[in-house]
């Protein structure tokens, strides 16, 4: 019955080899990339994901973008700037040529009022701690002042900013390659509606206005979003692409179909045993680079058994992170014996975690379970996903032969899991963290006394006090002095237990030219070109 | 009839009334908030999005506030795509559930009825055996196993459709064929079920002495009666497969409907639920009644009721 | 030439439990206007006699093993289905014994009285039902055109029965088979019945095959009858013969058991025992085990129907060979 | 029989008449060699699914026995069915959830049978108000969201097995009862019944004994078709985290897993494709053969 159904489909469908959409962009310069799922919203200030910030790089231009290679931050709306001696001024030249996309200059007025935007504690922007470092900046996003004049924001005239921080902030740079700190068309804004809306439509196609290379020009809600290349934008003539589509695709295994079958031209995060196959067999196609994230398991430390720091330890000692790596994940990542990923601006931590069957259950039977009598139920609580799932199930059994405990699995549905560690309420839990920025603080402030991520009711002053230190001062090696003895604090107390650092895994076809891989995963638009592939 | 059909429409505001209430309350019962994302945001900050959205506000009184813009036909804005209303994401992903509903029926009415109608006609037959045990085996094949194949074959190995996407003519074969392959083995096996029963009837062989070749005896005399178990079976589900498929829409990357119904569970995003549903319910009455009214219309002893 | 010429006929069921030989070795002539009547207990094949010759017989599990049915000069039983249908509903009509089964509940009578027509001849509807309303009006139904939109349902078994003749006879058929038309119908629905059956067989002048199992209603309509026994013809002969020079014992049994020929105060004869497992027929005479006539041969010698008298058959081994009287 | 090829809706000969009835039909059932095979594979199936679930070893491994050195294997002599991505057995895992996988599906499938056909017959026989408001009831129950609803019941009621068979009961009948009453108001007016009312019998007893046995098809077909079904329901649940927790496995899991790297591990999509087809297949045998055997019209083969 299907076959004859088949064979109809086939005779209606009768298309035969075709040209694909690809080869399509590849002569017309339309690239086209899977985008892992569908943007939220496209107002910077709101937006959250990886989806929505891939689409507003090419929409907005901070002070300052990212330079694709090596991420150093490169003029962007600003052509130029200073910062003070004391890290503490930084004032930027804005361009003069610079343009919304509606043909209106690109002003510092226009930097203050989206930053005053973003604080607005009525927007309720999720990301508006990125503007912290501004002097006052918290205190008027929690609605302690009411006043944006004292926020260190400042107009010197249309083309120069002025901020002021509140202390030395060594990544501030970094920092904006974030959208939060991207400008937005205030009077634009205004024009569809009240500024503090969220929910303003600004942001559709037909009202959008941008400073960026390219220009939103279709929005259909998963399906597609195309832009266009800006002719408003100050660098145009660098800018090589026409078009940029992005496909909203979720699902991993469609995504990579769709690459396989010639759709798109990349594709982050195919599914692991697809990464394990092109690796092995098309390497052309696929590159794999360490990514600014690291996957932990949370130990809720105020819960018996584990608030014994020596029961932490032995469950973080008796695994194998390499055979995780190795069997399981299969994408080059590494297994991390600490927090920070390595080599973060710099910053490698120098205390590890140490893999020792025996020193483990030796610790386990000084905290009271002697080959794992007596040891309690402890559930390990992750969100339903195949991969956290395997991993799960692995570190189970590595604990049950290592230590000989039984450990229990619990998967939970997403948000549940999320309210579960959010009230502390689990034994050991699955998290990841991306980073925000370059910068070792984005994983180590995670877990200072009252940080929101925290979630695992451990609490050291001394590792508050690190933490502060190599906050607020701007000396280079004081700071990660402070943060190797943070960090070490941090695994000798193991209120968290690393598993691995993430990598990206990209296919990526190779008429796609000028792009280049990066821990952040940023796109430069600007530099990417297509070139037919020569067959 | 027309007596008949008022009454239902009547019945179906009280219903509708119940499952926005129960759907309202379920929906707040639940743990984990619109706002809850692996990042955590501030207490304040927290408060501050639930402010704007009206979540601050005593339960009652937001279940108040929320039946009001019920009744004016407002579903308020979406939670995960600020920006955009409830309203405004069904009407735009509705038409492309529809017609790849529509599509999926049509596939799944002409294959299944004919499987099955041949099935009865030579019971115990390679013609019996052949459809009905390919219609098993489509309902043994998930939807999440069968597209995966047919793209595999179709689109990268022959290289005839897209894997993915909504865009031409010909994105429409594969993911019609993956929905309605399911549901068309469900009509075959239940239309065989209600063909035999009919065929052993003393007034198929009336017909047939009166001459009447197959095809007549089939559709004029045996079809009203044998589709009645398949019109039953597709009340309930014309309405699934016309609100859309969250798995055929995101293996194949259509911009449907029916990836709300789950996703907007999962996001809690409280509006979005409650117009899913909500609409979602209408429709399953509508195509409950007009199931019903077809059973009536099929057989008239039912109409003194 | 005879309207219809039936060479022995076998017709066998194949059931999960065993083959049922259900017809076996039925031979019988039908003139053009003649009545013939077929008579026998409930399983004894008179049924599927008629559906075989019409093709009726559902198969799987019936099969028609043997024999021929000459209709003109076509073989029923060997033509296509198209052919069959040519000539089914236009040549040969039936009639069934359960009128509110035998008419589609879906279709309104209108829609099922002018169907012979619409399959049979070029027609338009209106025409058609022209016709439709002046059969039932022969039909003895009054207010026809009202009548035309309703569902069976809405009718009362004899008024369904006379939709089902009106139906059969609407093409004007030569031949018209009654498979128990009044079986389930009071008595004096019953009459009137039989009455519209005759008065039609006279206007249209067709041959009329009335299949019963009450000997008395066929013998006041017949003129010819056929008495069948487990799947065997009996005896076949020409109304008064059969009735007054009774050439069977079984045929006398069945004689016997008419109450209304009985003298009164006389015990209602049965026929002692019931009839054998068609699954497992005895060898010989399947009667033979309930005769009071049988002798040892009977039980042993394969019957054949042969003429003992002018046009009057006989399968009784006994007649045969020792000329019983019974 | 032979006679008239009895073709009518017959009234079923009184079945409560003791044991006749049933004996009649059991003989019929064995007599029926598809039903027999059906029934035969899946006793073994289920005998072969409950050993392993109480003797966990009796492969030699057990369900959560990983080799990580190993990983995925084809199926070779050590392993009759490969290994999954962890290394763990395949046909273990398979015995293992099948256990589950058959509880799932036989209880859903009794209580799509006891509720829908019950609930199906009364409204559909009450017609009128009653049937209306239990229809509507229905209606209800479709609508609501089933994510959020199952998620309601672990959140008050905690993850416990027994409410994976709540979860799959409340939804499984809803169809099967839509089914019923569809049939039932199409034979309520059947002579037959009629005519046991007319005998003054109870109106339960017109019901489950007049109506019911006449829409045996229909409601077999049905029952044979809402097994796959909520066997993959259960691996939706269990991603929920109702249902199985890992490292247990469930047909329904398996298959999920399996489809996700069906390209490069077939065997792991297969195999539990395969036993779950031969389930279905037998049940489909067994239901057609429960039917005819059930079916007092009888001669239809």
């Amino acid at each position: 019955m299907y076959l004859t159904l088949l064979c109809l489909a086939l005779l209606a469908g009768g298309c035969g080899k075709h040209e694909t959409l690809v080869e399509i962009g590849d002569r017309t310069q339309e690239l086209r990339i899977g985008n892992e799922g569908e943007p939220a919203s496209l107002d910077p200030a709101v937006a959250t994901g990886v989806p929505e910030h891939n689409v507003l790089v090419s929409l907005f231009e901070s002070l300052v973008f990212a330079d694709g290679k090596d991420l150093s931050p490169r003029p962007g709306a600003a052509e130029s700037w200073e910062i003070s001696p004391d890290g503490i001024v930084y004032t930027f030249h804005l361009r003069k040529n610079g343009r919304w996309s509606n043909g209106d200059p690109v002003t510092a007025q226009d930097f203050v009022e989206s930053y005053h935007r973003v604080l607005m504690p009525s927007l309720g922007s999720q990301y508006s701690y990125m503007l912290y470092p501004l002097k006052n900046a918290e205190a008027f996003n929690l609605g302690k002042i009411t006043n944006f004049n004292e926020v260190g924001v400042k107009a010197l005239d249309d083309y120069t900013l002025q901020l002021t921080l509140h202390s030395q902030t060594p990544y501030l740079l970094s920092m904006m390659f974030q959208d939060s700190w991207d400008p937005v068309p205030v009077a634009v804004i205004k024009k569809h509606g009240a500024i503090d809306d969220r929910t303003n439509p600004w942001t559709r196609p037909e009202n959008f206005v941008g400073n960026g290379p390219f220009v939103l020009k279709e929005w259909r809600i998963n399906s597609h979003i195309l832009v266009e290349k800006s002719p408003t934008y100050w660098d145009a003539k660098k800018v090589r692409l026409n078009k940029i589509y992005f496909d909203p695709t979720e699902d991993a295994d469609t995504a990579e179909r769709m690459f396989r079958s010639g759709q798109l031209h990349s594709d982050t995060q195919p599914p692991p045993s697809k990464v394990a196959f092109y690796r092995k067999n098309k390497p052309d196609l696929i590159k794999v680079y360490p990514y600014l994230g690291t996957y932990i398991y949370k130990l809720n430390v105020t819960r018996p058994p584990l608030n014994d720091k020596r029961v932490r330890k032995a469950l973080a000692m008796a695994i194998d992170r390499n055979a995780i790596t190795e069997t399981i994940l299969r994408a080059g990542q590494e297994p991390a014996y600490f927090l920070t990923p390595p080599d973060t601006a710099g910053y490698t931590c120098q205390t590890k975690i140490k893999e020792d069957a025996s020193a483990a259950r030796q610790l386990l039977a000084e905290a009271g379970y002697p080959d794992g009598k007596n040891f309690p139920t402890v559930e390990v609580l992750f969100n339903t996903l195949q991969t956290h799932k395997a991993i799960a199930e692995a570190l189970q059994q590595m604990w049950k032969k290592n230590l000989n405990v039984n450990i229990v699995l619990h998967n939970e549905e997403w948000k549940v899991y999320l309210d579960s560690l959010r009230q502390t309420n689990y034994f050991i839990g699955r998290f990841a963290w991306i980073g925000d920025y370059v910068d070792p603080s984005t994983f180590l402030d995670l877990f200072t006394t009252g940080s929101g991520n925290n979630e695992t009711g451990w609490s050291n002053a001394e590792y508050d006090r690190l933490c502060r230190v190599a906050a607020n001062t701007g000396n280079r090696a004081a700071r990660y002095d402070a943060f190797q003895k943070a960090e070490a604090i941090l695994m000798d107390e193991m209120p968290i237990m690393p598993i691995y650092f993430y990598t990206q895994a990209r296919l990526i076809r190779p008429d796609v030219h000028g792009w280049y891989p990066n821990v952040i995963d940023d796109y430069d638009f600007k530099s990417i070109y297509l070139v037919p592939e020569k067959n | 009839m027309l007596r008949f059909i008022t009454r239902r429409f009547l019945e179906t505001i009280p219903v509708l009334f119940i499952i926005a209430t129960a759907t309202f309350f379920m929906m707040r019962l639940t743990p984990g908030g619109p706002f809850d994302s692996e990042k955590q945001v501030s207490p304040e900050i927290r408060a501050r999005m639930e402010a704007h959205y009206g979540l601050d506000k005593p339960l009652f009184q937001q279940y108040l506030l929320q039946m009001k813009h019920l009744l004016q036909g407002d579903l308020g804005p979406s939670f995960k795509y600020p920006g955009r209303s409830v309203n405004e994401i069904i009407a735009d992903s509705f038409p492309v559930s529809l017609e790849l509903g529509c599509e999926a029926l049509v596939v799944a009415l002409v294959f299944g009825l004919a499987a099955g109608m041949v099935a009865s006609l030579k019971q115990n037959s390679a013609w019996d055996h052949i459809p009905m045990g390919l219609a098993m085996i489509g309902i043994c094949v998930p939807t999440f196993v069968l597209g995966p194949l047919l793209i595999s074959a179709f689109a990268l190995h022959l290289d005839w459709f897209n894997a993915a996407g909504w865009y031409f003519p010909r994105d429409r074969v594969l993911p019609a064929l993956t929905l309605g392959a399911y549901y068309a083995a469900y009509i075959a096996r239940l239309c065989r079920g209600g063909f035999l029963e009919v065929l052993n009837q003393d007034y198929i062989r009336t017909a047939r002495a009166k001459g009447a070749g197959g095809a007549q005896v089939l559709f004029k005399h045996a079809l009203r009666g044998g589709i009645l178990p398949v019109v039953s079976f597709l009340g309930p589900t014309v309405a699934g497969v016309l609100t859309g498929s969250f798995v055929v829409e995101t293996i194949f990357g259509i911009p449907g409907l029916g990836r709300f119904f789950v996703t907007a569970a999962f996001n809690r995003d409280y509006f979005m639920v409650m117009g899913s549903v909500l609409f979602y319910a209408c429709f399953v009455m509508a195509c409950n009644l007009v199931a019903d009214v077809v059973l009536v219309w099929l057989n008239p002893k039912m109409r003194f009721e | 030439m005879a309207l219809l010429n039936v060479e022995n006929l076998r017709t066998a069921f194949h059931t999960r439990n065993g083959v049922v030989r259900a017809v076996q070795d039925v031979s019988f002539q039908l003139e053009r206007g003649e009545t013939l009547g077929i008579v026998g207990e409930s399983g004894s094949g008179k049924s599927v006699t008629c559906y075989s010759i019409m093709g009726l017989v559902p198969q799987p599990p019936g099969r028609i093993e043997s024999g021929r049915a000459l209709f003109g000069d076509v073989d029923l039983l060997a033509c296509s289905h198209r052919q069959l249908n040519r000539i089914r509903g236009r040549r040969i009509s039936m009639i069934f014994q359960d009128a509110m089964t035998s008419l589609n509940p879906f279709l309104r009578i209108g829609e099922q009285l002018i169907e012979p027509l619409l399959i049979h001849e070029k027609i338009t509807r209106t025409a058609a039902t022209d016709r439709a309303l002046a059969m039932l009006d022969e039909a003895g139904i009054s207010d026809a055109e009202h009548r035309l939109k309703m569902y069976p349902h809405e009718f009362s078994g004899g008024m369904r029965q006379r939709v089902m003749i009106a139906m059969a006879l609407i093409t004007k058929p030569d031949l018209l088979i009654a498979d128990e038309p009044t079986t389930a119908l009071d008595v004096t629905v019953q009459a009137q019945i039989l009455e519209l059956i005759r008065k039609m067989q006279k206007e249209l002048g067709m041959a009329v095959i009335l299949v019963s199992h009450d000997l008395g209603i066929v013998s006041g309509f017949c003129d010819r009858v056929m008495v069948m026994y487990a799947g065997r013809v009996m005896e076949s002969a020409p109304t008064d013969d059969l009735f007054y020079d009774t050439k069977h014992p079984y045929t006398r049994g069945l004689r016997q058991s008419i109450p209304a020929l009985q003298m009164k105060g006389t015990e209602l004869h049965t026929i002692p025992g019931q009839p054998p497992d068609p699954h497992h027929p005895p060898p010989g005479c399947p009667f033979a085990p309930r005769c009071s006539h049988a002798v040892d041969y009977c039980a042993k010698e394969e019957i054949k129907l042969l003429d003992v008298a002018p046009k009057h058959g006989s399968a009784c081994l006994r007649v045969q060979k020792e000329n019983l009287l019974v | 029989m032979a006679d008239s090829t009895p073709m009518t809706m017959v009234e079923p000969v009184e079945t409560g008449g003791g044991a006749s009835f049933w004996q009649d039909a059991r003989h019929r059932l064995w007599k029926n060699k598809l039903a027999v095979f059906g029934l035969a594979v899946i006793s073994v199936l289920a005998v072969l699914c409950f050993t392993a679930f109480l003797f966990p070893n009796i492969t030699g491994y057990s369900y959560e026995q990983q080799d990580l050195v190993l990983g995925p294997a084809p199926p070779s002599h050590a392993h009759w069915l490969g290994t999954d991505p962890l290394g763990r057995d395949l046909l273990t895992r398979l015995l293992y959830g099948g256990g589950i996988s058959l509880s799932v599906g036989l209880c859903a499938t009794a209580v799509s049978l006891i509720i829908g056909v019950i609930y199906g017959a009364i409204a559909g026989f009450a017609g009128g108000k009653l049937d209306m408001l239990m229809m509507r009831f229905v209606d209800i129950l479709y609508a609501l969201p089933f994510v959020i609803f199952v998620i309601l019941l672990m959140v008050f009621l905690g993850q416990n097995i027994f409410l994976l068979f709540v979860a799959i009961g409340a939804v499984s009948w809803l169809t099967m009862a839509r089914i019923v009453r569809g049939q039932v108001m199409a034979i309520k007016r059947q002579e037959f019944v009629e005519a046991a009312h007319a005998l003054g019998l109870r109106r339960g007893r017109i019901i489950f004994r007049h109506i019911v046995p006449n829409l045996l098809g229909p409601i077999i077909v049905y029952a044979t078709l809402t097994m796959p079904e909520v066997i993959l329901l259960e691996s939706f649940l269990s991603f929920l985290g109702l249902g199985v927790q890992p490292p247990h496995s469930s047909w329904g899991v398996l298959i999920k897993e399996g489809a996700e790297v069906m390209e490069e591990y077939p065997w792991l999509l297969l195999y539990p494709g395969f036993v779950m087809a031969l389930t279905l297949f037998s049940l489909n045998f067994l239901g057609d053969g429960l039917r005819d055997a059930l079916d007092v019209r009888g001669s239809k083969d």
